[in-house]
């Protein structure tokens, strides 16, 4: 009986997956994701401070945004001093970068990427593309206001910003950090049905689970 | 001893004898040719127990029991060329007997013709 | 007491009358044909009993009245009477097989039969040279007329050629007996001495010796034969072929106490060049009877050799020779003809149909390896004698020509029953099921060529009932064979526990009862696997038996003859198993090659052996032994061609792989160490008896470079099971690089290799069987992500891939400690150094198993899997325990071993507790094993208390550059997993060997293709060979 | 001595081969940094990333081997340098080494990489057999000279037992195998460049071709195990060459200082060559490498050496 | 090359004909003689690559104009053979056969313009929009801008100027009348 129940519960729990064929939804885990809470203050202030001084970027170039990225590793702005390093994968990587204008078909690959991101995660969105749609507020294929896709922590406006506003947005986000104030991961469970909403209303052809993860 | 000019005749037919098996195509004259070569083994048999001067080994009005010894030539071989003689016809007989058969399947007496079963 | 020349009166009286029985009706004649023909059966049975048993002496018939040499007189002595009892027995099998054709047929065939019975009878029987003639002719005359039994154009023109080459060697024939009678003054063989042939009178021997010889059909001059073999019909061929051949070959017999040795080296000669070359023609031949014929004549060469060659040495041998090689040849390829002539498939491709009919394909069967000399029929022992002849009397060029021959002829014949048991015979029209007449010959054969192997056997053994137990095995389990499979697999069970029981106290030395675990416990265990079988399997569990019986039977061997037996039992169960795989016609094939060319250079080296003084074990009476340089060289290959070395391995793979997934177990865990085992007798002889010569350094080389070349072809592997045998070739070539050492610390390290992988490799081609029992497939890339399907198979595959590679803390690296420090201890340095690569490359093959199989991307068809069944767990787990034993407390194995080393080389490792130490370093696997545990302990307890919420996600949720997997098939990487390594490396994975091997067959084959373009079908051309044949022997025997 | 005791040691001992070996990565990071002209990352850097991949609060785990393969891959760290006796004549850093000889850590080695192999199989992704392909490729091809090596150090001590080893190179600097027995030196350094997998023998990890290669799916926690081991697995192979070639090492002190040299080397070879391409990796190991190591052998064993 | 024209212009009649500069001629042809003067092109002229294939709306007329550029890689000569079809019926020949990367060509095409290409393999598989389900966005009674703001959520705040407008203040002061894009066969 109890058993029963518990298997109730569990399978509401479960996402539909209707996008995907029969045959592939054994092949995708379909858990709804949940919020995972800090841990008590202390330990999670010297925990934050650790991750504000390791923040490891997925190195997805998503725009042509990514191009103000490759500067940022050079000697000349060298960020690897605040120690942030590129991932290439978005399972190690805790720092999401979108460099710019999100077509609808990137935007796809973003939600799939973040994700799959292991929190707590952190997105600086890059260019006032991600912001209002820049110059490319009426074309039929880019979003405008990345918010509505996946939570943001930082945004650095400008079209492109320079590497020097890319440091201090960097800079931005780990004051947010380890004051405690970035919990996009949890933000995004949260209001995980919208931001799903969102998402599935743009992406036409949603042939993937509704949580990558 | 032996009748040197009767083995010699043996021998030359025992080989143009098998001369003729081996180079006529038709397969009569295959088996005339090995009537000339059996006719020349008899030949050499009967010439090898031949002695000069000698009458034939049966024992009738001119030879008697008594001096048989003396007089005839060695009847072994000739007593074996007899039998060899029946032999040698019956082989003949047989054979021709095959070619009325082969003749009649395939409507050839050539040699060569008969030749499907090879390697 | 009846006088033997009543056979030829009745006969020919009978055969007069029967013309007017027929009248009568048809009943009437064939009533007094067969039992004329039977009581010519009855009677020379009678006399070979009272001449064989009573020791009657030789009875001679004077006819008419007078005494030789006035008279005919005819002879009937032991050897007489054996020929004409069997003759006359094959006459009236043949003629019951023939019932059909003649209650239909005309009379004239009856009387003709009986004459040609007749003829062999007087033909054996005569003493009177010319009488010989006549019986000849008579017997040739009839024959000739029989050919058209069946009549249309091939068996006529057939008949033809018979006819011109039979009447041209007669022709000679009668000219040979006149020149006797002129020189030796008489025509009775008893009257006439050698001396009185000398000079020119030469000549009249060497016609009558080569017409009968021609009468023999030596090679080139015998195409018509093969003509009349392949187009007559199969009751008269088998009369041909036997009766005709037993007969003038007994006439040859009996002139050749008159023949000068220069003449008997020639004809000697001739035989083995016939034998050898028409077995070389066979490997190309397809059609049937054609083929049997080619057979018959080699078998008569042989035949003819085995009568020169033996002539001088101990009586008894010598007929046991002859008589063996007679007695197979009369029985199989009577048999074989007749088998033949049921099928009615002229091509040996489509004798698929065969299995129709299972009683006849057994039967099938056994004269094939009757005629290829298995044991236990008498070809088997009548081989080994003779080789041992030729041995002794070095002739080795005979020799090889022998065995080359032989190999032939294996091969042919071999490929024939392949192609009767495998290829495909859907298309063709099922055979008609034969009449009773036809079937009883042929069962009547099979029966009497196995009773006459058992008596060969007994005569041999007396009462050593455990040798034949393999054969024992066999028949116990065909009476029971209606039983279903797990039936008869438990009592199988039963009957190697019982053996092992039985054996136990038997083995008497460490190393037997070493051994005696590897094989009998390690087929029991084995064995469990096969309890899944469904189905009836239907003899699979006789020659499992054999198979584990001959093991056994290898330890406790007391002569070479039994070692050797044993070893060929085994051969033949293993090709059988081999054989019943679904595709293994080509692979069991090739097995039988491999392994029969392995075991003539062991019978080759046992024949060099001297004898043996003691009667305990060989593998312990072996150290005694002071075996010749040639020995060694010989059997080291033998035994290293069993092992799988690199050079002969090509049939190590393709028999793992083909073979039914539940015996490549027993192929590569077991059979694999007999070679191992045979090394190590050879090992011991060396110990204490070293050649000048240092072969086991280069055996020790073939072993690394093994080593190095199997580890090298696994890792390019697409067959899971492929793998793993190329594996076993690797492992192999570890244990024989270790035995090669000889020093104490090479051999403990090359047993326990080769303990260690009994356990691993069985314990990994069950894991194997229980998954293609599951997927139905055994390539690897159309696997993948098992392991939550099959995650009991899965920890038996981990397991035993650690302990493959010698990573600690399992037993597999103490088999590396001990090898590499017995390398370095005894110097081999480079050899060691190759043996690090090979464990370097083994780990690529062994993660592309784990991975490809278990690991990454399962697929569509797989998601509902089950995990193997419980028959095939259970002995996986059975092994885990025992490698985990030896893994924990590694003294459990390394003091018997030491103590097994320790009896030939003074010790060079200490035991110190649970430390083993040797001259250059230690260790200790006990704490090992614990800090082992420790150090995986803690990082385990430390991620477990860091690793956070975890969760637990499928196989596509992977990071697929932001994009989704398309399907787990273009997601898994298999299929070429290491294109890198091949492109850098892989000319070194080349299949130059199988190469070398195919174009050895390619050559064998083109050969034998060429020297029969000699038969060119023309009846002219077969006569001018045999002129040139006489010209060219001629010459020959003039020269010398 | 009693067991705790021991296991007191080894805990100590591991403890400070971890953090030199971390603090030794950061260097190596500050010093390419320094090559680069920029200014790199603080020394401590490995630590931060550690604990930063530690504090992730979620995971993903591709099942039971995915999660053992780091597991396994420190243990095998653990377990190698737990065998190496570090420091010569000191009972703290003897570690376990009465365990078994140089065989035994030569193929412990290879605990932690099957393991690793095994999990990171496990996680479904393509690139990670590629990876481990061509990393067991190479591993295949670079143990060819090492193995010569040590025969040859084997050979030249008639021993396997690290200690004794040691014990034969002490005295005089002279006493090194690097010295008594340079082209031994000169197979296993070259190898210890596959080893360490710097450029040129990195494309095992290719960043970019195939994203870092086997760990790919490694995420969080697994992921910081991974880089605990790479620091003590780093120090264990540097102490073993150490102890091999180099002399071994009397105290803490030369043990730092040696090793840090060693380590030296494969990152100035590292920061100056372009990389190979894996069949280019594996052919020239199996080239000079491996001819330096036969060479060594023959020197050694047909010509008696110098020892 | 001006033989060349004179021998298709004596095939079939040339509308428009136009060189560019050397190396780059324009001709228009009908539609359903297309395939023919391409095939002609391709097999005997030596204009073996076909570069691109590209389409542009004219909506004042109704018609879409597709432009085939090939190359002759032994002259190092371009031609763009263009056609007209109807915009009601956008649908013309697939030319696959010819050169079979024009597949992918025309799946762009019929996804941005919505002309069928019968019988071209999958062309109605989307190409980089991946499940766009309105009318195909480079049609220029597309309403881009309308789209957007239906479909994407705008951000409150945000100041617009006309790029038309803007520009024409800022660059093209002097020039008030900016020039008309005209067809060549006008």
């Amino acid at each position: 009986m109890n058993k029963k129940h518990n298997d109730e519960i569990e399978n509401q729990m479960k996402l539909a997956n209707e996008s995907l064929p029969e045959r592939e939804r054994a092949l995708f885990a379909d858990e709804r994701p949940s919020t995972v809470e800090a841990f008590n203050k202390y330990y999670e202030g010297f925990l934050n401070w650790a991750r504000s001084r390791s923040l490891w970027m997925l190195a997805f170039g998503t725009g042509c945004g990514a191009t103000e990225l490759r500067p940022l590793m050079t000697s000349r702005y060298d960020m690897s001093r605040y120690g942030i390093a590129p991932r290439p994968t978005p399972r190690q990587a805790s720092v999401f970068v979108i460099g710019g204008y999100a077509s609808i078909k990137t935007i796809k690959r973003i939600v799939r990427s973040y994700e799959q991101m292991q929190g707590p995660k952190y997105v600086i969105a890059l260019g006032s593309c991600t912001i209002n749609g820049g110059m490319y507020f009426d074309s039929y294929n880019t979003i405008n206001r990345l918010d509505y896709y996946i939570p943001v922590d930082v945004y650095i406006a400008g079209c492109m910003p320079r590497p020097e506003a890319l440091i201090a947005g960097f800079n931005r986000l780990k004051e947010k950090i380890r004051a405690g104030e970035c919990e996009g991961m949890n933000l995004y469970v949260e209001k995980f049905d919208w931001y799903k909403e969102n998402q599935k209303q743009i992406i036409k052809d949603w042939n993937m689970p509704d949580y990558n993860w | 001893m032996i009748s040197l000019y009767t083995l010699i005749l043996g021998i030359a037919l025992l080989l143009i004898g098998i001369y003729a098996m081996l180079t006529r195509k038709n397969l009569m004259k295959i088996v005339i040719g090995f009537s000339i070569a059996d006719t020349g083994t008899h030949i050499i048999i009967v010439s090898l127990g031949y002695l000069r001067g000698k009458t034939a080994p049966v024992i009738d009005a001119a030879v008697s029991v008594s001096n048989a010894v003396r007089e005839v030539v060695d009847p072994v071989p000739s007593a074996l060329v007899l039998t060899a003689i029946v032999i040698g016809l019956a082989v003949t007989a047989v054979m021709l007997s095959f070619i009325v058969e082969m003749y009649k399947k395939n409507k050839s007496l050539s040699i060569d013709d008969y030749q499907e079963l090879k390697w | 007491m009846v006088s033997p020349i009543y056979i030829l009166i009745l006969s020919l009286s009978v055969g007069f009358l029967l013309s007017i029985f027929d009248r009568a009706g048809r009943k009437f004649s064939l009533t007094a044909f067969y039992s004329v023909l039977t009581f010519n059966v009855a009677l020379m049975g009678d006399w070979l009993y009272r001449l064989a048993v009573l020791h009657v002496p030789t009875f001679v018939i004077n006819t008419a009245g007078f005494n030789a040499p006035v008279s005919i007189n005819l002879e009937l002595g032991v050897a007489e009477a054996l020929v004409l009892f069997l003759a006359n027995l094959t006459g009236l099998m043949a003629a019951v097989y023939l019932f059909d054709k003649f209650r239909e047929g005309k009379v004239s065939s009856l009387i003709l039969y009986l004459l040609l019975v007749m003829g062999v009878n007087g033909l054996v029987m005569t003493q009177d040279i010319f009488n010989m003639f006549v019986f000849l002719e008579i017997l040739s005359i009839s024959t000739f007329a029989l050919t058209t039994l069946k009549k249309n154009l091939k068996t006529l023109s057939a008949g033809f050629k018979y006819m011109i080459a039979g009447g041209v060697a007669s022709t000679f024939f009668l000219l040979g007996v006149v020149f006797v009678y002129y020189f030796a003054g008489t025509l009775n063989l008893g009257f006439m001495t050698a001396d009185q042939f000398s000079g020119i009178g030469l000549i009249a021997l060497f016609l009558l010796s080569v017409s009968l010889f021609i009468e023999l059909k030596p090679f080139p001059a015998n195409g018509w034969a093969l003509d009349v073999y392949q187009s007559v019909d199969s009751g008269i061929v088998s009369v041909i072929a036997v009766v005709n051949s037993a007969a003038i070959g007994f006439a040859f017999y009996k002139i050749m106490p008159l023949l000068p040795s220069s003449f008997l080296t020639a004809f000697g000669m001739a035989g083995i060049v016939t034998f050898f070359f028409s077995n070389m023609m066979g490997l190309k031949q397809e059609n049937a009877k054609r083929l049997l014929g080619y057979s018959s004549i080699g078998q008569m060469g042989l035949l003819l050799a085995s009568l020169v060659f033996t002539i001088g040495i101990e009586p008894a041998v010598r007929y046991l020779i002859i008589g063996g090689l007679f007695l197979n040849h009369l029985l199989s390829k009577a048999g074989l003809f007749w088998i033949a002539g049921i099928v009615k498939e002229e091509k040996i491709r489509n004798w698929g149909v065969l299995r129709n009919n299972k009683p006849l394909l057994v039967l099938f069967g056994l004269f094939i390896f009757a005629l290829s000399g298995l044991p236990p029929f008498a070809g088997f022992w009548a081989k080994w004698e003779f080789v041992k002849v030729l041995v002794d009397s070095k002739m080795f060029f005979v020799l090889g020509t022998v065995l080359v021959g032989s190999l032939f002829e294996l091969i042919f014949l071999f490929r024939w029953f392949t192609m009767a048991v495998k290829e495909n015979a859907d298309e063709l029209e099922p055979m008609a099921s034969p009449g009773f007449s036809r079937i009883f010959p042929v069962s009547f054969f099979g029966i009497l060529a196995a009773v006459v192997s058992f008596g060969a056997m007994r005569c041999f053994y007396g009462s050593n009932w455990l040798q034949v137990l393999p054969v024992i095995a066999v028949l116990f389990i065909t009476l029971i064979d209606s039983l279903p499979s797990k039936v008869k697999g438990f009592i199988s069970l039963a009957a190697v526990a019982g053996y092992g029981y039985y054996l136990y106290p038997l083995l008497t030395g460490n190393i037997q009862l070493f051994f005696g675990v590897i094989f009998i416990a390690g087929s029991a265990v084995n064995l469990i696997s096969t309890l899944n079988r469904k189905n009836q399997s239907k003899g699979f569990y006789g020659f499992l038996l054999m198979m584990i019986f001959s093991f056994g039977n290898l330890l406790i061997a007391s002569t070479y003859l039994e070692f050797f037996l044993s070893w060929e039992f085994m051969t033949l169960s293993s090709f059988l198993l081999i054989l019943r795989g679904q595709n293994a016609q080509r692979a069991s094939l090739m097995y039988m090659i491999f392994s029969t060319a392995g075991a003539y250079l062991i019978m080759v080296g046992f024949s060099f052996a001297p004898a043996l003084s003691s009667t305990a074990a060989l593998i312990l009476s072996i150290q005694d032994v002071n075996l010749p340089l040639i020995s060694f060289i010989v059997l080291a290959i033998g035994f290293m061609i069993k092992s799988g070395s690199v050079g002969v391995h090509i049939w190590l793979p393709e028999a793992h792989a083909e073979a039914e997934s539940d015996v490549s177990p027993f192929i590569s865990a077991i059979l694999l160490k007999a070679g191992v085992f045979g090394l190590l007798l050879l090992g011991i002889a060396y110990v204490s008896n070293a050649p000048s010569f240092d072969v086991f350094y280069w055996v020790g080389w073939i072993g690394v470079i093994t080593a190095i070349a199997g580890a090298f072809m696994a890792s390019f592997q697409e067959d899971a099971k492929k793998l793993l045998a190329y594996s076993s070739m690797s492992q192999v070539g570890y244990i024989v690089a270790a035995l090669a050492m000889i020093t104490h610390l090479g051999w403990v390290s090359a047993l326990y290799l080769a303990f260690n992988h009994m356990m691993f490799k069985s314990a990994l081609f069950i894991a194997v069987a229980g998954i293609y029992y599951r997927t139905r497939t055994r390539k690897m890339y159309e696997m993948g992500g098992l392991i939550s399907r099959m995650p009991w198979t899965y920890m038996t595959v981990l397991m035993s891939i650690i302990a493959v590679s010698g990573v600690p803390p399992l037993s597999g690296f103490g088999a590396k400690w001990l090898i590499y420090t017995a390398f370095i201890t005894k110097g081999w340095y480079l050899q060691a150094g190759v043996l690090f690569f090979a464990s370097g490359v083994s780990f690529l093959y062994l993660y592309r198993l784990i991975h490809t199989i278990f690991l990454g991307q399962l697929k569509y068809e797989h998601q509902e899997i089950k995990e193997a069944p419980a028959w095939f767990i259970i002995p996986q787990y059975i092994f885990l325990a025992g490698i985990m034993a030896i893994s924990m407390f590694p003294n459990l194995i390394i003091k018997p071993l030491n103590a097994i080393a320790m009896h030939y080389f003074d010790s060079s490792i200490q035991i110190d507790g649970l430390t083993v130490m040797s001259e250059l370093g230690y260790w200790n696997g006990n704490l090992v094993m614990y800090v082992t545990m420790a150090v995986f302990a803690i990082p385990f307890i430390m991620l477990l208390l860091l690793k956070g919420k975890t969760q637990k996600v499928k196989q596509f949720n992977i990071v697929y550059a932001a994009e989704r997997p398309e399907s787990p098939q273009t997601t898994h990487v298999a299929h070429n997993m290491y294109a890198h390594l091949r492109k850098s490396l892989g000319s070194l994975s080349l299949p130059r060997v199988q190469e070398f091997w195919n174009s050895v067959a390619e050559w064998s084959h083109t050969l034998g293709a060429f020297f029969r373009r000699v038969y060119t079908g023309n009846g002219q051309t077969y006569l001018l060979h045999i002129i040139l044949y006489i010209v060219v022997m001629y010459a020959v025997m003039g020269g010398q | 001595m009693s067991i705790w005791l021991k296991v007191l040691y080894a805990a100590i001992s591991v403890s400070v081969a971890t953090v030199y070996g971390l603090t030794l990565g950061g260097i190596v990071r500050k010093i390419y940094a320094r090559v680069h002209g920029r200014f790199g990352p603080p020394v401590w850097q490995p630590f931060l990333d550690i604990i930063q991949t530690h504090s992730r609060r979620v995971a993903v785990s591709h099942g039971n081997m995915f999660l053992l393969g780091p597991v396994f891959r420190l243990a095998g760290g653990l377990g190698t340098y737990l065998f190496i006796p570090v420091i010569f004549g000191s009972a703290l850093f003897s570690n376990f080494s009465m365990a078994g000889d140089l065989l035994l850590v030569m193929y412990f080695v290879f605990f932690g990489q099957l393991g690793m192999a095994l999990g990171a199989g496990q996680g479904g992704h393509p690139y990670s057999p590629l990876g481990i392909a061509r990393g067991l490729a190479q591993m295949s091809t670079f143990e060819v000279p090492f193995s010569l090596a040590v025969i040859s150090v084997a050979i030249q001590y008639n021993s396997l037992n690290i200690t004794s080893i040691v014990a034969a190179q002490q005295g005089s600097f002279l006493n090194w195998t690097l010295f008594t027995n340079p082209l031994a030196v000169v197979a296993a350094m070259i190898s210890l460049l596959g080893m360490n997998m710097h450029s040129p023998f990195s494309i095992v990890l290719a960043p970019q071709e195939i994203p870092i290669g086997p760990p790919i799916e490694m995420n969080s926690s697994f992921l910081g195990i991974l880089q605990t081991n790479r620091g003590l697995f780093a120090a264990a192979k540097l102490v073993l060459f150490m102890n091999l070639f180099f002399g071994g090492a009397t105290n803490l002190l030369e043990m730092v200082a040696k090793t840090f040299f060693i380590y030296m080397f494969s990152v100035f070879v590292g920061a100056a060559y372009p990389r190979f391409r894996p069949e280019q990796s594996f052919r020239f190991f199996l080239k000079w490498p491996t001819i330096a190591g036969i060479l060594s052998i023959i020197f050694i064993a047909y010509f008696g050496g110098t020892s | 090359m001006e033989q060349l024209i004179k021998k298709i212009n004596g095939m079939i009649r040339l509308r428009a004909y136009k060189k560019q500069r050397e190396s780059l001629h324009f001709f228009t042809v009908e539609e359903a003689q297309l395939e023919m003067i391409l095939s002609h092109l391709k097999n005997y002229e030596g204009f073996t690559h076909l570069a691109f294939l590209q389409a542009v709306d004219f909506i004042e007329d109704g018609k879409f104009q597709l432009t085939y550029m090939l190359y002759n890689y032994e002259t190092k000569m371009n031609i763009g053979v263009l056609t007209l079809i109807d915009r009601e019926e956008a649908e013309t020949a697939s030319i696959h056969k010819l050169w079979a990367h024009a597949w992918q060509y025309q799946r762009e095409i019929h996804e941005m313009y919505g002309i069928d290409f019968p019988g071209s393999p999958r062309v109605k598989e989307s190409f980089v929009l991946e499940g766009w389900e309105e009318m195909p966005p480079m049609r220029r009674d597309f309403d881009t801008k309308e789209y957007s703001e239906r479909t994407f959520y705008q951000r409150p705040g945000r100041s617009t100027n006309d790029p038309a407008e803007y520009m024409k203040e800022k660059l093209y002061r002097n020039y008030p009348q900016s020039p008309a894009i005209r067809r060549d066969d006008e």
